[in-house]
């Protein structure tokens, strides 16, 4: 047999390999150049870009939790125009793919950002975050009313021809309805799921971990809720579907690539590992032969759900 | 500057000064034999995934052992991974990533100050090493709640003592020394006509905030080394945010951890 | 200082101490009986009980996740009246409270229930299950829809002069709504949180590890999400709460009662330590102590949240 | 019957047969001297919370050692927590709840049919050594993948024999014995004339369905003890459900693990 095809296919996004990194958990991709082979990963998401820097929330940002941990970083980044013209040309360096990530505070900011990164043959895609629980002033969930969610991709779809993906929150209660209005403004790719709400409180201090009190769940811990939800999106909704949510090993890989995934990001586990989605490349392809498998496509969605009981 | 790198370092030994404060000794690659004093690694606690995260260790000692480098971290068992650290085995290998972040600007003429609270003191024993080591004299003002929370003071004693200085002990219960904070010890030195060119620290956060206070009134520059929760260790996260005088945050593990004390809105 | 006082008081309903143990995690309590000692507790929340018996579903139903567990019982019960007839004059005999965890597949069902254990001078309180993501025929999903669960509550006000708890899904995407609806509808108490809907997939199988494909995720891994639903619930919705999802350590408890929780309950960790909740009383009289803390009641919402930042 | 206690284990060794089988000796209090074949454990497999549900395993052995009561886990490697298992240094101590369930209902008389499918064998081991005391004469059917998969079918072959019966091995590969699945083994004796009164098996669930067939087949009654995914052990969670021929679900745990082969909807 020859070697197993990890190449996939999201819509008119094509991947060398399904493994990429997830926003704002590799930097912009440069902070791992010399720790992990960049050019080894099916494509790196940048940290979310906005149309100004902007400074982020103020410390405690990051608490561990169990089997996973919190955050609460608000965005904090060098702005779209800053990483255009200064960190693009240098990840351009490495045969990686990258997709940015972007949110707004406005409306319009996502089709504006959109227009601004269409040019650029470097960037292979636009994930829109629509979900991230960390910013609360302005309307950052956009990614909770169907109706708006569904007018804003259709304004990003106007403004770019690239990819849009738009990443699901897992906090609104009906993330297939979500989908489905991501679906009707023209998201070519689902991207499920950002972190989930939650807080600690320490015992002794009495103060909340975060600064901003609350804040988003990620890591092992929430792998079940993703799983879920990437299930039921790509069952129903009928667009490709990166998975996201504590992915460490191959199994968990494995595991969502049945549950419906044509690719899927890991975040939390390069914290603990910086090469941990390197080595997912090389354990997905020796899993896909173990398994007897010719290529990644035969086990996206191949899970065996059980029929109802009668 | 060195690059840091991901590799696996071996147990030498654990050191208990006594508990809760050790120094775990490790094997590791050979780049760290130039590492700054200031500087830090990320360390795997245990082979297991609880703790999830790797935990920040400022690098306390380098030397050699026959062929291979060895560091040592000087640590306080305050939770889950500080506790296992304080249980690894002899030949047990972990995660090591490193060394990370910005150590300090060490002069070359003193007198200096270092100043360090409690375990803080980790990154100044091999700050110490390296101002010995260039014949720069300094004091060392150790402070802690109690005269228990001084680990290993007479490496203190001894380093400051090799380099024509002495060790100035504060506790706060007045078991040792100076009663009250290492600050203030630290200002009544000053007080009392002792002049210093810097101060080199590192310790809790207000002890920190309370020593750039003072460094500002006195005009006496100085740097130190901050702490803050990290999720990575080598700006992937952006989890340690400091905030900066420019009204931004800095990144503790790439920007610091050593900053100019006039640097940080405390 | 004189022991610490453990007792609490949540509206109606008096308890020796805070420490409860989970509908479904404890059987009807007798399964203890000879594990832990059931009075030291401050009370015992009974397996989710209907007003006819229910088989409940195929296995597998239980699967442990990183941190915690999935698990689709599906709400098997032995029915209402063997509960009163069998069951609750043995639970008598133990000075343990006794609270009623109820559920019903039609709306009536729960005022039914309700006026049918009202008579028990046993049954200390009743808490309403309209969360439970398990059992899928009929609306089991009360829980999601404010309007209706208003009127579900009402209905259930009238049926009985006990203390109502209802306990709230994570699952809704507004905890907050639905917790203002339960307090319309005349609720005493409000119990948070329910599991959190999940899946997992056995990767070489390709089958999902539960035979309902999802389940409800407990554990340590879900915590923070209770805390911050606690948190956001009892700050905004006036009226006490009972703080659940896995709790394991007197820090838990703390982080709960600091969150604004005025009792616990203990779930999953009853698996792994069939004493836990035990030790919890226990173990929380010692950290009142080490507090400087002379009643339980000095906690409860006691957590210093941030200040927004400027 | 005894009532189960939630006790402190000591682990008394580690015996690999090789791995991935292995057999854990512990020290236990002494009720479980009165242990019935069939009955069950739940262990705690690490100290730390990762895998976080302690693990069922049958009682494979009971015996006093001095003055203590040890049992034998003979148990396989599959995942997370028997792996830490494997690992356990003697001394090690880790909470162990038992005995639990229903165990089998053994025979007065023989010759009777001891059935196992790989490690299903382990609670068959003390039926072996209960049904030898008593002088009743069995036979030892035991399959597996292929003869890496018998783990201690010496001691097994020693039980049957010292009863006066044998042991017949089965392998899928044909690398022992029969070729071919165990109960396949079994009908080709009953087939050559061979009869028992009862069987009493354990092993992987399509290998208890099948002989549940041919005892029906044949009317020759039978026990089973199951195995179901467990979350307590002890009939708190629910979570063992085993459908039953009343229709509703049966408790693993507490209604079994032993269950009568005509009970089960398999
Ligand atoms: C650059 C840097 C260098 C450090 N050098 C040393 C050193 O040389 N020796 C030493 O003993 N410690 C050092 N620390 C602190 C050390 O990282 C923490 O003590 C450790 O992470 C605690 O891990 P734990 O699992 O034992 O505690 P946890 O269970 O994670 O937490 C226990 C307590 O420690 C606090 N804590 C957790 N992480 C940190 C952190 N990163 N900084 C401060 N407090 C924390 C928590 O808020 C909590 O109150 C350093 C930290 C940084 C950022
Ligand atoms: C009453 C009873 C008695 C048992 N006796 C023995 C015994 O004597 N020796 C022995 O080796 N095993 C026995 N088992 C099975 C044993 O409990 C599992 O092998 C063990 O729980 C696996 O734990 P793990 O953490 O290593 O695997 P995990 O990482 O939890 O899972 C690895 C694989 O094992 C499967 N698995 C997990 N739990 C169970 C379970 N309870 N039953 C069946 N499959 C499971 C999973 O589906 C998965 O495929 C018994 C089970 C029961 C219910
Ligand atoms: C520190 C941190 C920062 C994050 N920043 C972003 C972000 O800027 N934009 C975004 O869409 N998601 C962001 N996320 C969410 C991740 O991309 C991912 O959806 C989530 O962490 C779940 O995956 P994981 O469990 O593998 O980490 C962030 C997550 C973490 C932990
Ligand atoms: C096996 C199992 C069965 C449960 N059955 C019920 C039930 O019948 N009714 C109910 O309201 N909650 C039920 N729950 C939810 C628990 O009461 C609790 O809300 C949840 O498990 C979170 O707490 P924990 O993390 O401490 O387990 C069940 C949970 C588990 C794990
Ligand atoms: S610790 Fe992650 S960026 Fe500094
Ligand atoms: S394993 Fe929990 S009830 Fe049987």
């Amino acid at each position: 047999m020859s070697a197993p095809a990890l190449a996939v296919r999201l819509g008119a996004l094509e991947l060398p390999n399904p493994i990429l990194t997830a926003s704002g958990t590799f930097g912009y991709g440069l902070e791992f150049a010399h720790l992990s082979d960049l050019g080894r990963l099916g494509g790196i998401v940048t940290k979310g870009l906005s149309l100004e820097p902007l400074a982020g929330n103020p410390p405690p940002r990051v608490a561990e939790t169990r089997g996973g941990m919190l955050n609460s970083i608000g965005l904090q980044n060098i702005g779209i125009e800053r990483f255009l013209a200064e960190v693009l040309p240098r990840l351009e360096r490495f045969p990686a793919r990258v997709l940015v990530n972007l949110f707004g505070y406005e409306f319009d900011d996502y089709a504006r950002l959109a227009e601004r990164v269409d040019p650029y043959p470097g960037i292979a895609a636009v994930e829109l975050n629509v979900s991230c629980p960390n910013v609360r002033k302005g309307g950052i969930e956009f990614g909770h009313d169907p109706e708006v969610l569904a007018r804003l991709v259709a304004s990003v779809r106007r403004a770019t021809a690239k990819p849009i993906a738009v990443k699901l929150s897992p906090n609104s209660g009906a993330p297939v309805a979500l989908a489905e209005a991501a679906r009707e403004g023209g998201a070519d790719i689902l991207s499920a799921i950002n972190t989930v709400l939650g807080m600690s409180i320490d015992p002794w201090t009495r103060r909340p971990r975060l600064r901003t009190n609350r804040g988003g769940l990620s890591g092992p811990a929430i792998r079940p809720i993703a799983v879920r939800i990437v299930f039921d999106v790509a069952r129903q909704v009928g667009l490709p579907v990166i998975g996201i949510g504590g992915i460490e090993t191959v199994d968990d890989v494995v595991e969502f690539l049945l549950a419906g995934a044509s690719a899927v990001q890991v975040g939390t586990a390069l914290f603990r590992d910086p090469r941990a989605a390197e080595r997912l490349v090389d354990g997905l392809a020796a899993r896909l032969g173990e398994l007897g498998v010719a290529s990644v496509g035969e086990l996206v969605g191949a899970v065996r759900p059980w029929e109802s009981p009668k | 500057m060195i690059v840091a790198r991901d590799a696996v370092a071996r147990v030498v030994e654990v050191v208990p000064h006594p508990l809760p404060y050790f120094t775990l000794v490790l094997e590791v690659p050979d780049v760290y034999a130039e590492v700054t004093a200031g500087q830090f690694v990320m360390l795997e606690t245990t082979g297991g995934l609880e703790p999830y995260l790797r935990r920040a260790f400022s690098v306390a000692d380098v030397s050699k052992r026959g062929d291979v480098v060895v560091i040592e971290l000087l640590a306080k068992v305050v939770g889950r991974g500080t506790r296992a650290m304080a249980e690894l085995g002899r030949g047990t290998r972990r995660a090591l990533l490193g060394p990370l972040g910005r150590g300090f600007d060490l002069p070359e003429a003193g007198p200096v100050a270092l100043v360090a609270g409690g375990v803080g003191s980790a990154p100044l024993l091999l700050a110490s090493r390296r101002l010995a080591a260039r014949g720069v004299r300094f004091d060392f003002f150790y402070g802690g709640r109690s005269a228990a929370d001084l680990p290993r003071r007479d490496d203190f004693a001894r380093a400051a003592q090799a380099a024509g200085g002495r060790l100035v002990v504060a506790t706060e219960d007045g078991s040792e020394g100076f009663r009250g904070r290492v600050t203030e010890a630290l200002a009544a030195e000053l007080d009392a006509g002792r002049a210093y060119r810097a101060t080199y620290s590192c310790g809790p956060m207000p002890m920190l905030a309370a020593l750039a206070r003072l460094s500002a009134e006195r005009g006496m520059p100085g740097e130190a080394a901050l702490e803050t929760e990290m999720g990575c260790g080598f700006g992937a996260c952006l989890g340690c945010a400091v905030p900066h005088v420019s009204g931004r945050f800095a990144l503790c593990c790439q920007d610091g951890p050593v900053f100019r004390l006039d640097e940080v809105r405390w």
